[in-house]
């Protein structure tokens, strides 16, 4: 830490004169008349800020990577290399100022490699899930057979080992919660989002779409008392008994719509977006035509902001996959694989959470079984996606 | 040829009333756009509106099916009165309106559909065929009035979107003559349009005219002097002369209208 | 010929019943969102209200020499010895004095004499005094904090009834304290040092607070908008506007997707495997929550504003470049603005979110008990780096004590939390609807 | 790092929060900061190596394993002093407005096990109401809420109560008699708990539970001594072989359901991290773990040989060091 | 006037050629949409395009700038040379081709923004402004030369999307023109514009010519033979006939270009 403080200092401050200096040196090699130069002042002061700031700053990641990996210790010789990028670029990029450089050019592909950068991100963040599972993964299979796990239909970790760790009750559970949890999000979302877009008033958008919001940023474990206290009794009390269909409190029902209504922004904003970014001229093409305007949204503005749409929708489902509190409190803590909805059920994600967070012996198959767990889900997943990517290319519709 | 047309307009003028328009203003937030208009929109007739860009032609076309409505800051005053119905009265449907005032816009939109789909859309809402099969044939024959057909018999199933400008152009008059409107509304249709797809579609508009009531707005003298049997020439919002297309061409009231006329070119 | 537009023919009237209806279903869905969230706030409310305010006690304390500093030099060194378990019988003795001077009989034991008073009060005394030795052997006025089972008798969370079956309290106790309140001695007021105060263990529900919860909650957002807002835009655009459409961004595409159906806690793992174990950043601190954090909201960012990107119609590309922008240029100056209301949303539901998360920072060391205000930068742990909490992981921990008096405050700790997500929002609010506009 | 750091089981997170505030109150050290997560969470971290970037201390609700043990070896942490804080009483309790109950195990055996013997063959358990178990019992539905496979408690509810309950009644040998006297077989047989839904595991924590059980007024619960005793008012407490649970008559060793708490120390972060001795000889002095601490006010059973732990403390005696 | 405009047209083709086109393929996808073109596009002088719609006018002239890169599915082969130097060239960077090679869309595109900062958009990004009081000089100017300035001298922050479609297509001009390319395309400019805006657009059009190449898409023959030297006549994606104006239009070579022409209205 200590020994990073002087370069990024000294990077700091070069940055910050590399900046005024380039617009003042572009202006001056210009005679003052920014018309002569190629490039604006502006242009080159950025040139120059990234010139100066990223070569260091991406050695002192990658020599920090090395130090891990190679257990080294900082040294001076690093900082000073670190500086004396640093002031390379600012100077070169400061004597590159000339009327006919192409400044522009220059900061533009400083800048595509940030972009560049910031999108393996998610990739390294992939690799970084996969590898922080796979060892420990690979040592639950050396302890479980992997038959058992993928097509056992048991779910029960035992504390004396012997344990049925079945994942298929458990994505039964999740299936089915986050399926309950879409039916009623999807629609509640995409007709709020349709609503908020095109009825109502301007005054009326303003406030209920942020009051809407809130709902994503409820507590979980709000939601899950709700479940617990107030929806689980209810459904159990008015829908599950008078039906015959169970005594449960939790269920898989209960969880699901409480699930259900924190997912309702996730859906209805960005929708709500998307859809008031679908150009008027589509709707007045088809208001001239005299279609009524849900005539008019079903059939152009629906199909024109389809894409985004379902980005909304796949993140809702993302979510859905990943919740804990809500199922914990709302469906129980059972794995079974049953059809009633009135049942207690719980997801993988939720055994992940327990088994983690559980008593058991580390280095045992029933706490290591939450790797495998996750990392058969990140797999499942994944198939989804690249499901709903293949159903989006084939529907999108492109405006203009 | 010239004698029918003159057949045809003295015709025209002993036709009922369709669209009347009574003292409309209608303002954009505080810029007044069109200020105190009356006009009487004959039926079976072409009208065209004329006057240079910007003097609200279009504004005042989009009152007559009450597209108007879809713009937030915009404000009409005054009756327009269908089949002497106003059509401003609350209890209108706007829709019910539109289906019968229809419209070409200015831009071409056309959907992000395919190019059957699109003039395949009016028929639908409005139950206008039985079948697909009628359908298909509502599709092609409002495709080969716009005189598109022969260029997009083969790729129906393309996006309207990947079209050239005057393709895009057909297509929103083919979508538009699809729902068989009893009211035209075509702003500068032919904008767009090589001659020959030009003469195609004033072909349609006389075609129309027998029995359907057309109002079309153009740049082009030649092209309202050809079509419209009344012309209405607008300057800045006012509507300076409404009268048979021959006398505004040939006998201008108001030296406006004169020095517009005579300022063509070409 | 044509049917009037005054009356409505059969086929319109069905099309206008399904607009209706359609019309219906939006205000339904609408209606259906804002009945949840004003039941669920009104449970929130309803609970956490009162925890914002506090019953305290108005004590004369005598402080004895004889029992807080035996040296009688006052002597830091010495007076610290006697620590706060030694100071609870002076405020015990205290409230006995107070009670017989109001003439206020009572056969309670001294335990349950005791029992009135926080067992904070003691560490605010002795702090007290150790700050200043010389108030040893004066009698000096105190407002304690009373006991959370006094103090819920003035919110309604407890009964007569209830205290009868109570081991922490009774009747009697109850009674005094209401002759107390009458008296003026006891007073339940707005308590600020709830937002202040850090947590107090399981003994103390009356003295928990939220400081440092909101602090780490603070250094958290910051790590997360400072980094999650830039690389999710950036890493949109290139997606979307610069890479090329092949294979290897589809791959890119299922993964970021995937990504955000990564069940939060794995993020944890992750964090935990390379933030601290590789990486050596210090467990427990917002600067690793942060990231953590920042990497679970990288997809709801990224997929947002991939999809606004995706709705700005071409032209407008198009006219940028025609006038001789740059791609870059188009993008940042036409498109990005066009964008930014999607963009936005992205952001708040991806910070709402972040901030309400729990299940990652159980991984990495930070659902604690933490008493000590975390440093913004200090020179040994650097930016973000000392243990701190966060407001759900406040939320979450008292969720989970035994003391009723936890509830209350948990309810608190999520008004707060919502308050810190409107603040945050309101922004984001406010830019979206600059941003926002038809064309 | 100038603050002790210490992770691990959320049961004796209660008792260790209260000692690191009294800790930092009254020492010139910054108050530990205490993680929860889990015994199991706390001890991976705990093996994890030796250095400021680890925790100094882990709570565990169970003795650490010898697998777990060797992992910490693995990793270089070798010198491991194991301290016993004192016991969790785990109790029965219901609706304050219910129906009371006095239990043994055998009872709880009856009403939970997924088969029992009836006319010398296994049947799958059947009993819907508690008076079917024990007739002296009202009719009152079953609904148990138990811990989750994930807690220790539950280890100990199998065991202590259920397993119990199974010899106690007979089961366990009409089992043997069955299987052909294989004793694990049978005990796996005894401690299979039905999944009917007539008892329901609770994977989240004692609170949930209560919450279960105001939803529920049929559902009897497993809870923590501790947290009873913070709720008096709207929990009763069953017995169990005519023994009322008191931190008293645990310690007795009357109370039969029971289980011990440690923590375990880095013995080489002593000295390195300033606090981490100061903070254990306090955690187990006789002020904050004896039986008038308020460690044993708030529900810690507390240890009978508190003294030897005391010592243990004091030399730093390392597990397998000997002693 | 006539015979100026013969001096010109001499002098026109002994011009430096600007553009040079060489075996221009361009596809949609499957569709051929340009096949084989061979252009040379002089400087100094305006050329102008005509064919019937949808023959791939606007398709070629996008290929002039590189604004087809934006399309994904076209693919461009063959050669372009502006001032010699291929502009497909990898090395080339397509910004500073399209900042000397400015262009005017079909559909007029105004950013959403005012109609200053429509205007000021391009001199900003190119610097071509010293300070505040330059800017409001080009943009006034450009305005001015788009005929729009009197229109909008007092609305200059409003957006230039609120605008009529006429106003819109002369605010994308004035854009165009704000940047001084060295060559302008200009897509069927003058499309939605009256006859009096059509002049001082074509004015300016011979005004441009004095100083840079100008390319023009028309459906008017008329304009045409108006503005342009060169005249290029498509069909079906073949450049069936590229000549001086006056022998396109007096004395075509192809039978075709006869038939597009004497097919001609008005
Ligand atoms: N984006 C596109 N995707 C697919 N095909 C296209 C696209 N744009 C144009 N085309 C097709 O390419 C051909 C040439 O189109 P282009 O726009 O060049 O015609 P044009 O000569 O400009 O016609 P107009 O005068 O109608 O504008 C047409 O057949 C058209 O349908
Ligand atoms: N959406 C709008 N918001 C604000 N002002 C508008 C809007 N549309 C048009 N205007 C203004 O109203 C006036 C009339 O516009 P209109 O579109 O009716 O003109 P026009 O006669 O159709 O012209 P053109 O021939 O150029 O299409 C113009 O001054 C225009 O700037
Ligand atoms: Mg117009
Ligand atoms: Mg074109
Ligand atoms: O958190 P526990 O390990 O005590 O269940």
């Amino acid at each position: 830490m200590q020994s990073l403080t002087l370069p990024l200092l000294v990077i700091l401050g070069l940055t910050i004169t590399g900046y005024f200096l380039a617009k003042t040196r572009a202006l001056q090699v210009a005679g003052g008349d920014i018309r002569k130069l190629v490039s604006l002042p502006k242009q080159h002061a950025l040139n120059t800020v990234l010139a100066t700031a990223i070569p260091p700053l991406a050695a002192i990641v990658l020599f920090s990577l090395y130090r891990r990996l190679a257990e080294a210790e900082g040294s001076w010789l690093f900082t000073l290399v670190v500086i004396a990028l640093a002031v390379t670029g600012f100077a070169l990029s400061l004597i590159g100022i000339k009327t006919e450089s192409r400044a522009r050019t220059f900061a533009e592909r400083w800048i595509m490699g940030l972009l560049i950068f910031a999108s393996t991100i998610a990739i390294m963040t992939t690799v970084g899930i996969v590898f922080s599972m796979l060892f420990e993964t690979f040592n639950f299979f050396e302890q479980y057979d992997w038959r058992d796990f993928f097509f056992s239909a048991n779910w029960s970790p035992n504390f004396r080992g012997n344990s049925d760790l079945g994942i298929l009750p458990l994505l039964w559970g999740t299936l089915y919660i986050s399926f309950i949890a879409l039916t009623f999000a999807v629609p509640i979302g995409l007709f709020a989002a349709i609503y908020l877009s095109e009825y109502a008033s301007s005054r009326m958008r303003s406030v209920a779409k942020p009051a809407i919001e809130i709902l994503a940023g409820i507590p979980t474990i709000v939601y899950g008392l709700f479940a617990l206290v107030t929806v689980g009794p209810f459904l159990r009390d008015y829908f599950a008994s008078p039906m015959g269909l169970g005594q449960s409190a939790s269920s898989v029902m209960t969880a699901g719509l409480v699930m259900g209504i924190m997912l309702i922004p996730f859906v209805s904003s960005l929708s709500d977006d998307i859809i008031n970014a679908v150009p008027q001229a589509m709707r007045d093409g088809s208001f001239g035509l005299g279609a009524t305007k849900s005539e008019t949204i079903r059939q152009v503005v629906i199909p024109a902001a389809l894409p985004g749409i379902v980005g909304a929708i796949l993140l809702a489902a993302s979510r859905a996959i990943g919740e804990t509190m809500i199922v914990v409190l709302g469906a129980g803590a059972a794995a079974r694989l049953s059809l009633n909805p009135f049942e207690a059920m719980t997801t993988v994600t939720v055994k992940i959470v327990s088994q983690l967070t559980g008593d058991t012996d580390f280095a045992s198959p029933e706490t290591l079984v939450a790797f495998a767990l996750g990392l058969t889900l990140f797999v499942i997943t994944l198939g989804l996606n690249v499901f709903a990517l293949f159903i989006v290319r084939k529907y999108r519709e492109q405006y203009e | 040829m010239e004698d029918m047309i003159q057949m045809d307009r003295t015709m025209s003028t002993q036709q009922d009333i369709k669209i009347e328009a009574k003292g409309v203003q209608v303002y954009y937030a505080d810029n007044h756009a069109i200020k105190d208009v009356d006009v009487n929109i004959a039926d079976k007739t072409v009208t065209a509106f004329i006057g240079p860009s910007g003097c609200g032609k279009s504004t005042f076309l989009r009152c007559l099916n009450r597209m108007n409505d879809t713009i937030d800051i915009c404000r009409v005053e005054g009756k327009i009165l269908l089949d002497g119905e106003d059509i401003y009265d609350p209890k209108v449907d706007p829709v019910q309106l539109r289906a019968k005032v229809g419209m070409v816009f200015q831009k071409p939109n056309p959907f992000p559909k395919s190019i059957y789909d699109n003039v395949a859309y009016g028929p639908k809402i409005h139950g206008l065929a039985r079948n697909k099969a009628d359908l298909d044939e509502i599709v092609e024959q409002s495709l080969r009035k716009a005189a598109l057909w022969n260029e997009v018999k083969d790729r129906l199933n393309a996006p309207g979107t990947g079209m050239s400008g005057g393709q895009q152009q057909r297509l929103c008059i083919a979508r538009a003559i699809a729902t068989a409107p009893e009211v035209l509304l075509m702003d500068e249709p032919c904008s767009a349009l090589d001659p020959i797809a030009t003469a195609q579609v004033e072909e349609l508009i006389d075609e129309l005219r027998q029995s359907f009531s057309v109002v079309i707005v153009t740049h082009s003298m030649q092209q309202a002097a050809r079509v419209s049997q009344k012309t209405a020439f607008f300057h800045l919002g006012n509507l300076v002369e409404f009268d048979d297309t021959d006398k505004i061409f040939t006998n201008p009231q108001d030296p406006r209208t004169e020095s517009y006329i005579s300022g063509r070119i070409g | 010929m044509s049917t009037s537009l005054l009356t409505t023919d059969a086929r319109t009237k069905k099309r206008n019943a399904a607009e209706a209806r359609f019309k219906a279903y939006g205000l339904g869905a609408i209606i259906v969102a804002m009945f949840a969230l004003v039941i669920l706030l009104t449970s929130v409310l309803g609970n956490g209200l009162s925890s914002f305010k506090q019953t305290f006690i108005a004590l004369e304390v005598e402080l004895p020499e004889d029992k807080l500093d035996k040296s009688g030099v006052r002597d830091l060194a010495v007076m610290s010895k006697v620590t706060t378990i030694g100071y609870a019988p002076i405020l015990r003795n205290a409230l006995l004095a107070t009670l017989a001077e109001q003439g206020i009989e009572t056969e309670l034991s001294n335990k349950e004499i005791s029992n009135m008073i926080s067992k904070e009060a003691a560490a605010t005394v002795r702090n007290r005094v150790l700050g200043n030795p010389d108030l040893v052997g004066q009698t000096v006025r105190f407002d304690v904090l009373a006991s959370g089972r006094i103090d819920g008798f003035f919110k309604g969370r407890v009964t007569m009834e209830s205290a009868a079956l109570d081991n922490n309290t009774s009747p009697e106790a109850l009674e005094i304290a209401q002759a107390l309140a009458d008296a003026g001695i006891m007073q339940t007021k707005f308590n600020w040092n709830f937002f202040v105060w850090p947590d107090a263990s399981d003994q103390r529900p009356e003295a928990a607070g939220i400081g440092v919860a909101i602090l780490g909650s603070l250094y958290m957002m910051l790590v997360v908008l400072c980094l999650a807002l830039p690389i999710g835009v950036a890493s949109s655009i290139y997606l979307e506007e610069f890479a090329p459409k092949n294979r290897w961004t589809d791959i890119i595409e299922v993964n970021i997707s995937n990504l955000a159906a990564v069940p939060s806690i794995v993020f944890g793992i992750l964090g935990l495997a390379i933030f601290i174990n590789f990486m050596e950043f210090n467990q427990s601190s917002p600067l690793v929550g942060g990231l953590v954090l920042t990497l679970m909201t990288l997809p709801t960012i990224i997929i947002s504003t991939r999809a606004a990107l995706k709705s700005v119609p071409p032209s407008i590309r198009d006219a940028a470049l025609g006038v001789g922008a740059s791609k870059m240029q188009s993008v940042f100056h036409h498109v990005l603005p066009l964008a930014a209301p999607g963009i936005l949303t992205g952001t708040i539901i991806g910070l709402a979110q972040a901030l309400g998360e729990t299940a990652p920072l159980l991984l990495i060391g930070m659902v604690a008990f933490v008493r000590e205000y975390p440093a913004a930068f200090t020179p040994e742990s650097g930016l973000f780096g000392e243990a701190s909490t966060a407001l759900p992981v406040q939320v979450y921990n008292w969720t989970q004590r035994a003391d009723p008096g936890f509830v209350e405050r948990a309810s608190g700790a999520i008004i707060t939390l919502l308050v810190f997500l409107l603040i945050m929002n309101a922004v984001a609010i406010y830019l979206r609807r600059r941003f926002e506009r038809r064309w | 790092r100038d603050n002790v750091q210490v992770a691990g089981s959320s049961t004796v997170l209660p008792y260790a929060s209260i000692v690191a505030e009294v800790f930092g109150e009254n020492f010139d050290f910054p108050t530990p900061v205490v993680e929860s997560g889990g015994s199991s969470a706390g001890l991976k971290r705990f093996c994890e190596g030796v250095g400021e970037n680890t925790i100094d201390i882990a709570n565990a609700s169970r003795a650490i394993k010898p697998s777990e043990v060797e992992a910490c070896a693995a990793a270089g942490v070798t010198n491991i002093i194991e301290v016993r804080i004192g016991y969790d009483g785990i109790v029965f309790a219901s609706d304050i407005n219910g129906n009371g109950f006095e239990f043994t195990p055998a009872d709880w055996y009856n009403a939970l096990a997924a088969e029992v013997v009836v006319d010398g063959a296994l049947v799958p358990n059947t009993v819907e109401t508690w008076d079917q178990v024990n007739p002296a019992f009202p009719a009152q539905p079953i609904q148990a809420f138990i811990p989750g496979t994930k807690h220790g408690t539950r280890e100990v509810f199998e065991e202590k109560v259920i397993l119990a309950g199974c010899e106690e009644s007979g089961a366990m040998e009409a089992i043997m008699g069955l299987n052909g006297g294989d004793e694990d077989a049978a005990e796996g047989t005894c401690m299979a708990i039905r999944t009917d839904g007539r008892s329901v595991d609770i994977d989240g924590d004692y609170t949930e539970t209560l919450a279960r059980i105001e939803a529920d007024n049929n559902g009897i619960g497993v809870f923590g001594l501790a947290f009873y005793e913070n709720n008096t008012d709207k929990l009763q407490v069953a017995t169990m072989s005519d023994v009322v649970p008191t931190t008293e008559s645990i310690a007795a060793g009357d109370y039969p359901v029971s289980r011990p708490l440690y923590f375990y120390i880095k013995a080489d972060h002593i000295g390195v991290i300033p606090g981490v001795k100061e903070f254990a000889e306090f955690f187990v002095s006789d002020d904050i773990a004896g039986p008038d601490g308020p460690l044993a006010e708030y529900g810690l059973v507390s240890d009978p040989e508190l003294a030897a732990v005391q010592a243990t403390v004091a030399d730093e005696v390392t597990m397998g060091s000997g002693s």
